[in-house]
Formats: C-alpha cells, sequence, structure tokens
C-alpha cells in the first residue's frame, strides 16, 4: 500500500482532470477560470506523461510533457489576450454573452 | 485523312467556339455589343451549318464504318485520345444542332435585349459542345461534352428564363448531374476492365454479364435522365416552361436527344446482354411515359407545359423504338428523333411568337388567332399535324416504323404505343382549338401582327424540312440504314454468343 | 393522265391555299375549279381505259421509306377497283366544288374553303389509288385531317370545334387499329404491298398470331380501321356532329367519298377476309346492326342534315353486310350509286338551307315546294333513289345487298337482310318524313325568313341536276358491269372471290319475293309517312307520348354520346388531372423536392446547434469526448 | 516510506487547491490555489524523478502563466458576483459527467497493464544513475531539435498574437514617422531666427498651402470624329 506506484499517480490525474473538466461545467461563464481549468487538464495530462516515463524509465514523456508546457503557455497568452481585448470592446467578461460566431 | 481531306469535324465543332470568342472581344456601347453579337453569332452558326453540309454530302451512306476520322493522342498512358468522327447514327444529329442553332439565334433577335452577348455567347458554346458530343468517339471527350452542354443551358435557362428560371435551371442541373455522375463511374469501371476509353475499340470488347448489369443501370440512371423517362422527367416541362424560346428549342430539339443517342452509341453495342435483359422494364416505361404525359399534357394550362409533356411521350416512343432491337425499331427512334427535334423546335417557336407579342403562355389567354394571324395559325397546324404523326409530315415515318418494330416484339407494347397516338391527337388538336379557333374575346388580341419576315425566315426551313421529311423519308434513313443493320446484327451475335456460353 | 387525276386536285389546293389572298377569291375559286374539272376527265379518261380497257396498271413514284426489309414505295395502282373510286370521286368533287362556288359566296375566307376541300380529293383520290397500305393509310389521315379542317371551318363556331376535334379522334382512335393491322401484316406477309400481301395468303393461311389464324387478327383490326372511317355504331358518333361542316362537305365528304373509304378499304383487302370467315361473320353483324341503328334514329331527329346523316350511316351498314357475305361487288356497286343520291340529297338540303336562310330545324320549315321547286324535285329523286323505288339507281344496288344477304343462307346473312328489309322500310319513311316536314303544310319559318325564301343560282342548280342523272341512270346503266353478268371482266381482279364463293350466282337465283320485299317495304314506308305527316299530323306526337322512353331514347341516340363521355371523355379528364396534380407535382416531384426541404429543415437544425457560444461547444467537446471514451470502452476486446 | 508519506500529501493538497480553484467565488483566489496547485504538482513531478520538469514547471507557470492569470484578473475590472450566476444551474450536469469520465478513466486504469515487450520499445531509455536535466538536454538538442524550434517558434507566434492582439493603436496618439519626414519637400523655410525669441513673438511656422490645381481645360478641335 505504502509503495507508490504507477496507478497512484494515474489516480491523481484522473482526479486533476475531471476536476478541470468541472471547473469549465460550474465556471461556464468566466472565461478566465475556464483557462485555468484548461492548464488543471494539461497538468493532469503532463502529470500521466511523467508517471508513464518514470515507470518504463523512457525520457520521451517528458519531452512530450514539456512541449505541452510550451503550448500551454502560448496558449494562456493568446488566450488571455483575447479575453483582454474582448473585455475592453464590450465590458464584460462573460462568455455567454459571445454568441457572434453564430452567423 | 478522311473524304473531306482536312479535319472537318474538330472545325465544325469549334467554329462556334471562335465565334463566341470574337463576341467577346467586342467592346463598346451596349446597343453596338448587341448589334455585332447578334449578327457575328448568326454568321458564325451559318459558316458552321455551311460547312456541316459537306458531311451530308460527303458521307458514304453504305458503310457502317465511322467517317471522317481524327484521331491525336492526348493522354496516351491512360488510353484516351483525342478521337472524333461519325456514323449513320450520329451524322445527322450534327446537321440537326447546326440547323437549329442558326434558327434559335434568329429567333432571340429582338426578344433578348439584355445582355445581349453573354446570350450569344452562351449559344455557340451550347453549339460547340453538342456537336462536339455527337462527334465524339472517345469515352472521356464524350463525357466532357455531354457535361459541358450542361453550363451553358444552365445559364441560358438560369439568366434569361421566366419568372421561376431560378428553380428550373437548378432542378434541371441537378437532375442531369445527378444521372451523368453514375455515367462516369461507370466510364470509370470501364476503363478500369478495359483499359482504354477508344468507343470503337471497346466495341469490340465483351463485358462479363455481371459487370453489363451494373454498367446498363449506370448509363441507364444517366441517358433516362436526360431523355427524360417516366418518372424522372419532372424536370423537362419545368426548364421548358422557364426558358426562353430558343433554350426550349434546342433543349427539345437537341438536348433530349442526347439520352437517347447514348443508349444507342453505348448501352446498345456495349452491353447487349444486359440491354436485352432490360428490355421489358424500358418497354414498361417508356408505355407508361406515353400514356401518362399524354394525359398529364391534356390537363395543361400552359403551352410551353403542354409541348414539353408532349416531348416526353414522344421520346417514350424513342426509347421504345430503340429497344425492340429490331432494324425498324431502330431507324424508327433515330427518324423520330430527328423529326421531334424539328417539329417540336419548331411548336416552342411557335409559342414564341405569341409570347413575344402577349408575354402569356397561358392557354385560357388566348382564342380566335385564326381570325387575325392566319399565316401563323397555317405554320402552327403544320407542326400540331406533324406532332400528332400526320402522314406526309415528319412525325409519321419515325412512328410508323417503331411501332411496325415493336408489333414484333411485343403486340401489347405496340397497343400502347398507339394509345400515345390518340392521346396526342387529343392533347394536340385542344391545344390548337383553344389558342387559334373560337372567337376572340380578348381586345389586346385583335391587334396582334401576322408573322414578320423575320420569323418566315426561321419558320420556312423547319416547314420544309417537316413535309421533306414526311414525304421522302428514304434520304434520311438511308443515312443510317447501313449502321442500324450492322447494330442489329451485331446485337443478335452477341446475344447468340451468350445464348451459347450459357447452354 | 393517270398522275393527273390524283396531282390536279393538289396543284388547285396549293393555288387557293398559298396564294388565294393574292390572287383574289374569284379568281383562286375558279382555279380549284378548273383543277377539279381536269382531274375528273383524267379520271373519267382512266375510268374508260382502265375499267372499261381492261388495262389495270401501277404508275410508281418515289421510294417512301425502305429499312431493313420494310419497302414503302409512293406508287399509283389502277385497277378497276381503283378507277372506280377514281372517277367517282372527281366527278363527285368537281361537281360539288362547283357547287359551293354558289353556296359559299357569302363567306370571308373562300380560297381557303376551296383549298381544303381540293386537298381533302387529293387525299381521297391518294387513298384510293394507294399501292400499299402505308400509302392508303398516308390517305386515311389526310382525309382525316381534311374532314377536320372543314367540319371546324367555321372556327369561331365553338360547337364546329368540338365536332371537328371528335371526329378527328373517333377517327384516329379507328387509325390505331388499321396501324396494328398494318404492323401485323408486315410481319405476316414480311411486305405491305398489295401485290406482295395478295400473292402471299395463301401461303399465310396456317400462320397463327396470340393463337389466333393472322389473317383473321389482320381482317379484324382492318374491318375496326374502316369502322371508325364509315361511322359503323361503335365509332359513329362522329358523323353527325360533323354535320357542322358547311353542306358540300356534308355532301363530299360524309356522304359520298370518305365515310365510303372503310368499304373501300374492305373490298381492297378481299383477299384476305376471303380467307377470314370470322371476320366476315363479324363484319356482316356490325353492319346490319349497323344500318338498323342508324335508321331508328333517323326517325326521331330534327336536323335536316342530321337526318341525311343518320341515313348515311344506315347505308353503309348496308355496304358492309354486303361486304361480309361476301359479296365485294354488292358493296361497291351500292357505294358507287349511294355516293350520287346522297350527294343530291346533301346538296338539295344545302339548297334549303341556303333558301332558309341558314335554318335547319325541319320543325321550323315547311309550305316551301313552290318557292323552290327545282330544289324540291331534286329532292324527290334523290329519296325515291335513297328509299329504293323502282327504276332509281338505289333500287338496284340496294335489292342486291339484300339478295345477297338472303342468299347467303348463314346465320349472319339471315340476320342481315331480316335487318335490312326493316332498315329499307325506315328509310323510306325518314325520308318522306323529311320532305313532308321540309316542303309542305303550313309554313313554320318566320315571317322574314319567308320572304326570302329564293331558288339557288345557277352553279348549286347545276351539279344538282348532273347528280340527279346520276342518282337515275347509274343503277340501270351499271348494274351488268357491277354485279352482273360481266362482272368478271369488269373487275378483272381487282376484287377477288374465292373458288367457293359464289354469292353473286346465288343472289340472281333467290325466290321471287326476295326482289321484290324491298320496293314493298319501301312503299309502305312512303305512305306511312304520307299517313303520319301529311293526312294525321297529330299522330307522331301521340306516338311519342304513348312511348315516351322509346322516343327518348331514340332522340338521344341511343345514349352513345352520355356513354362514350360517362366512360372515356370524363375518365380521361379525370385522370389527366390527377396524374398531373398527384401523380406529377405531388409524388415524383414530391420526392426531390420534399428531399431539397428536408435537407433545408436538417441544416435549420444543425444552425441552432451553431449558438456562437463558446462554452456550448467547450461543453459540447467534453461530452464528445465522453462518447467517445465510453465508444472505446464498450469496442474494446474483453480478456 | 517517506517518498509514500510526500506523495500522499502532495496528492492531497494538489486536489483540494484544484477544487479550490474552479470553486473559488474570487478568481484571485483561484488564481492563487491554481499557483499552489501547480508548486504541489512539481512537487509530485521530483517525486517521480523528472527534476527539470519540476524545475520547469514553477518557472514557466508559477513564474510566467500564473502571474499572467494574477494580472488579467486584477487588471480587468470584473464584476464577478454577476458572472458566478448559473453556477448551480450547471452542477449536476458537469457533475454527472464528470463521474462517468471518473469512472471510465478508472475503469481503464483497472483493465490496462503494459505489453510484454513495452520495455524493449522505449525510445531513450534512462540510463540508471545518469542526470536528468542532461539528459533531457542531450536529446531535445539532438533527436527533438526541429520540434525544440518549432515550440520556440509556436512561442514566438503567441507573443506576436497577444502583442498584436492587445496593442492599442489609439489615433490621438503622436508618432513619429521617420519615411515621412523624409520624404518631405522644401515646402519648409529655413529662416535666421533671432535667439531668445519665443512663439508668440514669431508665430507658427506652417507650410504653404498650395492653391488647387486649375480644371483642366478641354480642348475642342474643329470637327473631330464622333
Amino acid at each position: 500500500m505504502l509503495a507508490i506506484g504507477l496507478s497512484h499517480y494515474l489516480t491523481v490525474g484522473a482526479i486533476l482532470f475531471v476536476l478541470g473538466i468541472l471547473g469549465i461545467f460550474l465556471n461556464r461563464k468566466n472565461i478566465i477560470v475556464i483557462l485555468m481549468s484548461v492548464e488543471l487538464i494539461l497538468l493532469s495530462v503532463n502529470l500521466n506523461l511523467v508517471a508513464f516515463s518514470a515507470q518504463l524509465g523512457d525520457l520521451t514523456g517528458q519531452i512530450f510533457a514539456m512541449f505541452i508546457l510550451t503550448v500551454a503557455a502560448a496558449e494562456a497568452a493568446i488566450g488571455l489576450a483575447i479575453v483582454v481585448i474582448h473585455f475592453r470592446n464590450r465590458g464584460t467578461i462573460e462568455v455567454d454573452d459571445v454568441s457572434t460566431l453564430r452567423g | 485523312m478522311n473524304a473531306a481531306g482536312f479535319p472537318i469535324l474538330s472545325l465544325v465543332t469549334f467554329l462556334p467556339l471562335a465565334g463566341a470568342l470574337v463576341i467577346m472581344l467586342v467592346r463598346g456601347e451596349d446597343e453596338v455589343v448587341a448589334r455585332n453579337a447578334r449578327w457575328t453569332a448568326l454568321w458564325a452558326s451559318l459558316i458552321t451549318l455551311a460547312l456541316s453540309l459537306l458531311l451530308w454530302t460527303g458521307f458514304d451512306q453504305t458503310t457502317a464504318e465511322f467517317q471522317f476520322v481524327e484521331q491525336a493522342a492526348w493522354l496516351p498512358e491512360f488510353g484516351v485520345g483525342y478521337h472524333m468522327g461519325v456514323d449513320g447514327i450520329s451524322v445527322l444529329f450534327i446537321l440537326l444542332s447546326t440547323i437549329l442553332t442558326p434558327l434559335c439565334i434568329l429567333a432571340s433577335w429582338e426578344s433578348v435585349t439584355t445582355r445581349v452577348r453573354e446570350y450569344m455567347v452562351a449559344f455557340l458554346v451550347l453549339e460547340s459542345m453538342m456537336i462536339g458530343m455527337f462527334a465524339a468517339l472517345d469515352f472521356v471527350l464524350f463525357y466532357i461534352f455531354f457535361e459541358a452542354v450542361l453550363i451553358p443551358m444552365f445559364l441560358i435557362i438560369g439568366i434569361w428564363g421566366g419568372g421561376r428560371r431560378v428553380y428550373a435551371a437548378l432542378k434541371f442541373f441537378l437532375y442531369t448531374l445527378a444521372g451523368s455522375l453514375l455515367m462516369l463511374l461507370a466510364i470509370l469501371a470501364v476503363w478500369y476492365e478495359a483499359g482504354t476509353t477508344d468507343i470503337p475499340t471497346l466495341m469490340q470488347t465483351a463485358f462479363s454479364p455481371r459487370m453489363q448489369f451494373w454498367l446498363f443501370l449506370a448509363f441507364f440512371a444517366s441517358f433516362a435522365v436526360k431523355v427524360p423517362m417516366w418518372p424522372v422527367h419532372t424536370w423537362l416541362p419545368d426548364a421548358h416552361v422557364e426558358a426562353p424560346t430558343a433554350g426550349s428549342v434546342i433543349l427539345a430539339g437537341v438536348l433530349l436527344k442526347m439520352g437517347a443517342y447514348g443508349f444507342l452509341r453505348f448501352s446498345l453495342p456495349l452491353l447487349p446482354q444486359a440491354s436485352a435483359d432490360f428490355a421489358p422494364l424500358i418497354f414498361a416505361l417508356s408505355i407508361i411515359a406515353v400514356i401518362y404525359t399524354s394525359l398529364v399534357a391534356l390537363a395543361q394550362e400552359d403551352m410551353k407545359k403542354l409541348i414539353a409533356y408532349s416531348s416526353i411521350a414522344h421520346m417514350g416512343i424513342v426509347t421504345l423504338g430503340i429497344f425492340t432491337f429490331t432494324a425498324q425499331g431502330l431507324s424508327g427512334a433515330l427518324f423520330t428523333m430527328l423529326s421531334h427535334g424539328v417539329v417540336s423546335g419548331a411548336l416552342f417557336l411557335c409559342v414564341g411568337v405569341l409570347y413575344d407579342r402577349v408575354h402569356s403562355r397561358e392557354i385560357a389567354r388566348y382564342g380566335g388567332v385564326a381570325k387575325i394571324m392566319p399565316a401563323y395559325a397555317l405554320v402552327f397546324m403544320v407542326f400540331t399535324m406533324a406532332s400528332v404523326a400526320l402522314p406526309g409530315l415528319a412525325g409519321f415515318p419515325g412512328e410508323l416504323l417503331v411501332i411496325v418494330g415493336a408489333f414484333k416484339v411485343n403486340p401489347w407494347v405496340a397497343l400502347g404505343a398507339c394509345m400515345g397516338m390518340i392521346l396526342g391527337a387529343a392533347y394536340a388538336l385542344y391545344l390548337y382549338r383553344r389558342v387559334i379557333f373560337g372567337k376572340i374575346v380578348r381586345e389586346d388580341l385583335k391587334a396582334l401582327l401576322d408573322l414578320s419576315p423575320r420569323e418566315y425566315a426561321t419558320f420556312a426551313p423547319l416547314i420544309l424540312l417537316t413535309i421533306w421529311m414526311g414525304v421522302y423519308p428514304s434520304s434520311f434513313l438511308n443515312f443510317f440504314e447501313a449502321t442500324v443493320a450492322a447494330l442489329v446484327a451485331r446485337h443478335e451475335a452477341a446475344l447468340g454468343a451468350a445464348r451459347l456460353a450459357g447452354m | 393522265m393517270y398522275v393527273g387525276a390524283i396531282f390536279f386536285p393538289l396543284l388547285g389546293a396549293c393555288i387557293a391555299g398559298f396564294f388565294g389572298r393574292w390572287l383574289g377569291d374569284k379568281v383562286s375559286q375558279w382555279a380549284t375549279v378548273a383543277c377539279m374539272a381536269a382531274a375528273a376527265i383524267c379520271g373519267s379518261l382512266a375510268f374508260i381505259d382502265v375499267a372499261l380497257g381492261s388495262a389495270p396498271g401501277v404508275v410508281p413514284l418515289f421510294t417512301f421509306i425502305d429499312v431493313g426489309g420494310f419497302e414503302v414505295e409512293w406508287a399509283l395502282r389502277y385497277d378497276t377497283l381503283s378507277v372506280v373510286m377514281v372517277a367517282m370521286v372527281t366527278f363527285i368533287s368537281t361537281l360539288i366544288h362547283l357547287y359551293s362556288v354558289g353556296y359559299m359566296s357569302h363567306d370571308a375566307t373562300v380560297p381557303r374553303f376551296f383549298a381544303y376541300l381540293s386537298l381533302f380529293t387529293f387525299m381521297m383520290l391518294m387513298l384510293v389509288t394507294a399501292d400499299n397500305l402505308v400509302q392508303l393509310f398516308f390517305g386515311w389521315e389526310g382525309v382525316g385531317l381534311a374532314s377536320y379542317l372543314l367540319i371546324g371551318y367555321w372556327y369561331e363556331k365553338e360547337s364546329a370545334n368540338r365536332a371537328a376535334m371528335k371526329a378527328f379522334i373517333v377517327n384516329r382512335v379507328g387509325d390505331v387499329f388499321f396501324m396494328l393491322g398494318l404492323a401485323l401484316t408486315f410481319w405476316t406477309f414480311a411486305s405491305v404491298e398489295f401485290e406482295t400481301i395478295f400473292a402471299g395468303v395463301e401461303a399465310a393461311r396456317t400462320t397463327t398470331f396470340l393463337g389466333l389464324p393472322a389473317l383473321e387478327v389482320i381482317g379484324v383490326l382492318l374491318f375496326l380501321g374502316a369502322c371508325g372511317k364509315s361511322a359503323q355504331i361503335g365509332l359513329h358518333t362522329w358523323l353527325p356532329d360533323a354535320m357542322e361542316g358547311p353542306t358540300p362537305v356534308s355532301a363530299l365528304i360524309h356522304a359520298a367519298t370518305m365515310v365510303t373509304a372503310g368499304v373501300f378499304l374492305m373490298c381492297r383487302v378481299s383477299p384476305v377476309l376471303e380467307y377470314a370467315p370470322t371476320t366476315l361473320t363479324i363484319i356482316t353483324i356490325v353492319g346490319a346492326t349497323t344500318a338498323i341503328f342508324a335508321a331508328t334514329i333517323g326517325c326521331v331527329q330534327n336536323d335536316i342534315k342530321r337526318i341525311i346523316a343518320y341515313s348515311t350511316c344506315s347505308q353503309l351498314g348496308y355496304m358492309f353486310f354486303a361486304v361480309g357475305v361476301g359479296a365485294y361487288q354488292a358493296a361497291m356497286f351500292h357505294l358507287f350509286t349511294h355516293a350520287f343520291f346522297k350527294a343530291l340529297l346533301f346538296l338539295g338540303a344545302g339548297s334549303v338551307i341556303h333558301a332558309m336562310s341558314d335554318e335547319q330545324d325541319i320543325r321550323r320549315m315547311g309550305g316551301i315546294w313552290k318557292k323552290i321547286p327545282f330544289t324540291y324535285v331534286m329532292m324527290w329523286i334523290g329519296s325515291l333513289a335513297l328509299a329504293g323505288v323502282p327504276y332509281f339507281a338505289g333500287y338496284y344496288s340496294k335489292d342486291m345487298v339484300l339478295e345477297v344477304a338472303y342468299a347467303a343462307h348463314s346465320g349472319a346473312g339471315n340476320y342481315a337482310f331480316a335487318m335490312g328489309l326493316l332498315a329499307a322500310f325506315l328509310t323510306a319513311f325518314y325520308s318522306w318524313r323529311l320532305i313532308i316536314l321540309t316542303f309542305h303544310g303550313a309554313p313554320r319559318a318566320d315571317h322574314h325568313t319567308m320572304e326570302h325564301v329564293h331558288e339557288s343560282p345557277w352553279t348549286m342548280l347545276v351539279p344538282l341536276l348532273a347528280l340527279s342523272v346520276g342518282a337515275v341512270l347509274t343503277g340501270y346503266h351499271f348494274y351488268d358491269l357491277f354485279v352482273g353478268h360481266h362482272q368478271e371482266h369488269f373487275w378483272n381482279g381487282a376484287i377477288f372471290t374465292s373458288a367457293a364463293n359464289q354469292i353473286l350466282e346465288h343472289a340472281h337465283h333467290v325466290p321471287e319475293w326476295v326482289p321484290l320485299a324491298p320496293t314493298v317495304v319501301g312503299l309502305a314506308g312512303i305512305a306511312l309517312a304520307y299517313v303520319m305527316y301529311m293526312f294525321a299530323p297529330k299522330l307522331p306526337a301521340m306516338l311519342a307520348n304513348a312511348l315516351p322512353g322509346v322516343h327518348r331514347f331514340l332522340l338521344n341516340k341511343w345514349y352513345f354520346d352520355e356513354l362514350y363521355d360517362f366512360l372515356f371523355v370524363r375518365p380521361t379528364q379525370y385522370l389527366a388531372r390527377a396524374l398531373w396534380k398527384t401523380g406529377d407535382m405531388r409524388l415524383i416531384d414530391g420526392m426531390p423536392n420534399g428531399a431539397a426541404a428536408a435537407a433545408v429543415s436538417v441544416a435549420g437544425g444543425a444552425v441552432r446547434l451553431q449558438s456562437g457560444r463558446v462554452a456550448s461547444y467547450a461543453f459540447t467537446m467534453i461530452i464528445g469526448l465522453v462518447l467517445f471514451v465510453t465508444l472505446l470502452l464498450v469496442g474494446m476486446p474483453s480478456r | 516510506m517517506i517518498a509514500a508519506i510526500a506523495f500522499y500529501l502532495f496528492a492531497a493538497v494538489l486536489i483540494a487547491s484544484a477544487v479550490m480553484v474552479v470553486t473559488s467565488r474570487n478568481p484571485v483566489h483561484s488564481v492563487l490555489f491554481l499557483i499552489l496547485a501547480f508548486f504541489n504538482a512539481a512537487a509530485l513531478f521530483l517525486l517521480a524523478g523528472a527534476e527539470f520538469l519540476a524545475m520547469i514547471l514553477v518557472i514557466v507557470y508559477v513564474g510566467a502563466v500564473a502571474v499572467l492569470f494574477l494580472f488579467v484578473v486584477m487588471m480587468l475590472d470584473v464584476d464577478f458576483s454577476a458572472i458566478r450566476e448559473g453556477f448551480q444551474r450547471y452542477a449536476p450536469i458537469g457533475g454527472a459527467i464528470g463521474l462517468v469520465l471518473f469512472a471510465e478513466l478508472i475503469f481503464v486504469f483497472g483493465s490496462w497493464s503494459f505489453a510484454s515487450d513495452a520495455a524493449g520499445l522505449r525510445l531513450n531509455p534512462m540510463e540508471p544513475g545518469a542526470d536528468n536535466t542532461r539528459e533531457i538536454g542531450r536529446i531535445l538538442y539532438t533527436d527533438y531539435v526541429w520540434l525544440f524550434q518549432l515550440s520556440g517558434l509556436i512561442l514566438l507566434v503567441a507573443m506576436i498574437g497577444a502583442i498584436v492582439l492587445t496593442l492599442r493603436n489609439k489615433p490621438v496618439a503622436k508618432r513619429q514617422d521617420i519615411g515621412r519626414q523624409v520624404s518631405r519637400m522644401g515646402s519648409v523655410n529655413l529662416r535666421q531666427v533671432r535667439s531668445g525669441a519665443g512663439l508668440a513673438e514669431l508665430g507658427i511656422e506652417r507650410p504653404p498651402v498650395e492653391a488647387p490645381p486649375e480644371p483642366k481645360r478641354v480642348e475642342h478641335h474643329g470637327g473631330g470624329h464622333h
């Protein structure tokens, strides 16, 4: 029980993932929290990759995690930029109002 | 290289295209452009007509071989080539196209006033594609022309048509396209099987019965829509009603023949077994078409729609004749196609004459026209009678031959076709009676003018043709006699071989 | 000469039809008359040459159709049968052209009328000189066209248009059978040329078609075709209505020539019929029924032309049953004489109508015999010939027809004889009913009309006179040639009778009361007419009141029109509408249009999914992910 | 033993803070909890032996991303109470979906095992005793150099994108346009100005206003072609 194995990491990753998804549902109006939830989800993925990497002794997982990190950072930057200009234009960050995409 | 000594078929095919190019280059004020476009189009089509008459004189009627053949490598690695040539089946259709086009241009001389240049370009392109389709001896080439015909016609209906033109044009386009896509599949299958798309080569190729079955269905889908056969005919009345007069003329005169031509050119020689197997189905559909559409025509309130339905009935006779596989039936079908091209085209022109004056196609709107337009009444009478297959006029020899041919195969089928004759007389005379006869009740009709010289010029060749075809049909029948005989012989040989193989 | 007889009328038609507007009424009408006269001279010369001089021949023109053994030539066949018709048609047609000059003088479009009339004559001549069935069909349909045009000549009259259309379409029904018969002939004999057909009849006796003897089927089909043209019962409905046309038309087409085309056809194909006994029986029965049926209707009609039309119908019945018992010569003889006296009657009636300012109802005539004595006499002559009073033309031919029917000694023959006798009685009765009501008694027309009653111009009277000569003399004069002892030499093989068929011989040896009977019943009919309309004018009304059912039945022409209307016309109209509105617009068009509409509505639904709310998209993605994982799990192979 | 306790501790804190991230009412708190979550995740990475990644997580996520979040949240004047409406409405469906997903994930883990030849299929096996950072560097700069460059490019694009998006181009702002300055032609007169003279004395020099060009005169030839 006390030996920490792969499954422990995976369980933690799964919980984190579900929490991230829950976060999207719960804060469906607040786009900032949604972005944070996405970060959580990505974190859970990273956790899984690292866990597998450690278990198998294969560095590829960590390399992958690094790339994910990069993309996550870029995503956060762009996402927040969009939030900022949206707020600047509309005065709110409520996602429900964003429906001009409907066409 | 061929009897004429120069590539006459390519010349005839692409000359109208050159004319279209010239028209497109015309610049200037609208008025000038329109006038130039009209004259250029007329001359281009007349020169094409003159050239195509060389086909008439130079054609050797005694052989079933392809003549005036031109061949050039195109995609040799795929067995696709530029191969043109005519035999007895196709040569007269080229002539029909070249004769009808100048008449159409004449007929739209005054009635088309907007975008004249584009209209004339569309017509010349249309002519070019039609001729190319009838002359093509390569499947891919054929398919290209076959499909390309759609585009100018689509534009002609969609731009210069009547009130519901967009609906009609779309319906026309979608129906035809849906069918021809299946044909594309079939062509691919044929190519896959035989490794070439050269039609004369393919005619020597025997396909397995299973393959024939599917190929026939695919071709059938395409050609049946084009003919059109019941129950995929409903695009035709709409297209006819909305199309401008000249568009209707070409549609009825040439475009409908493309389907039947396809049957003759591909289904019969390439797929003899499947053709024989499917003949009962075609008979049934044809008879339904003849009786059903004749009845529907009887109830029409729109002149063009009535004539459109009558076209479907006549094409039913054509498909019936083709699938009798007798010399009489085939010749009759070919002759009916030609005569129908002339007669129904002329009928649409007749409607156009009234439409240009009154701007209505409603039958109830007219009555008593004979009183003020006696010459017109006579012209209309000639074509009406030709349409009901009165002996001595163009419609009769074809219909007679088809019925004689059908009688051998199945007397009841012949009886069905004959029912069409009765109903045909009924709807045609009913139309004539309501439009031409009776008392003039509407004031505005009293001021109508009789035919103008331009209209005389349009109708005169058609009347001459109608009478010529009726009185001396053998001058036309001789053209396809050898080809039809060869076709029948090969068909019977193929069936015989299949029967032997079956045993 | 042979070609001229046929093509002069066409020339006349073209002159009047195409150039009438520039030539004027006078020139064009006289041009057609001249052309017809030339044709008549050629025709008569041909008659002398071919029939009397026994020199039949064929004048080939050019190839019509030649497809895979189906060879048809344009050719003029001159044998006795055709030349009799040619002579008669050209002669009567010339007279009627002449008559029309007077009759149509007040019409607005005279050249058109003459063009039609000449066109009709040309077509009729093509019909009778045809060398093959297709050319015959050309003439057959051609006369149909001409009759359509002529019936509908006054196209502003709705009833005329309707009658014209009816005539064309009813004829078409018959033509269909003709065409089928033609097709079967071709597949039986491998030819449609008469020469080949007649030569091959013997060999074709064993051929069967659908289990029936082919010759019988051909015979019945051609007979049905003839029924349409010759207005036999069932397909007769167009003939009375055809009286909407101008009177010369009625005389030419619907009495003398076109309607007899059916009889001519039957005689033409006599070699085939000779081997089709069942067909002959059918022909006999139909012919006899028509004879009596039309005669009964004729007795109660009030329109002067309709009465004569029904009488035509009835006389055609006579001809048919003569054919039916195998006496083609007798049929031709009756056809020949009938043409004269029936044309005379019609033209006389035309003269009456002309005099009465276009009044056709005999109930509004009467008391005019003193004012138009010439016409009156002519009508008498015509009626006497029609009723078969001795020494007039009809006497010889009708007697002959009834004698052959009696001599046939078959069930059908006896039926035909009885019906024929009864019809002869009725014929005489309604003829004199017509004469008495028209010419005698108190004038029933209004004062204004009566003042204008006048004899017709000479152009109308000359033809009457010429025809009356024919009506008196043709019977006596041609009896020997047509059906008498010289008949074999005269016909010269144009009519084929098998060796077993000795009906004409038998007909000359019937019991003595048989030739006498028609005369007796004819006179009785005349007498009855005098009693009922001259001496006791109240009697007809009483009779009609006593038997209202019968009277109405006859007055409504046995309800044939109503029956056809109910059986064919209305269902067709209903079906046409139903097929169009339901079949085409709802079902066939409904499928693609429905598919398009479905696509539009699905797309509309899909559009609502695209709300533009990012959160919804995110939800959808997540739900999709969950579903995807579920799918993976379910699809994962269990271990 | 110690490691196990540490794992449970960090994992518990990680999950707890993640819960707080998604449920806390104030986004500032959310961000702070997010930072806490990242720290704990980094600790877990450390426990798994991925030291380099753990450091990167702290530096990049905590140092850059989370701070960026914090900036934005604090910078934008958002009425967060309004935004929280509907929080309850979607909780059940979110919970249900989360539960299903969680159950599925657990189910996957439960019924899953390594392939027998997994060890042989490794691309970059760790050598026992090797330095994690050194190894990663070695691989990253050799085998994955293109991908590495690409990720750099992505970051560059993201940076440019963010700048372009948020750059305010106010029309009133004054900017120097060197091109216009250079291309300016001699419309400015140089003049000797007495030193010490103010604008009030001299007035503002403006370039002379050009007179509008005269309309072009159309010449009419006598009898041109028509």
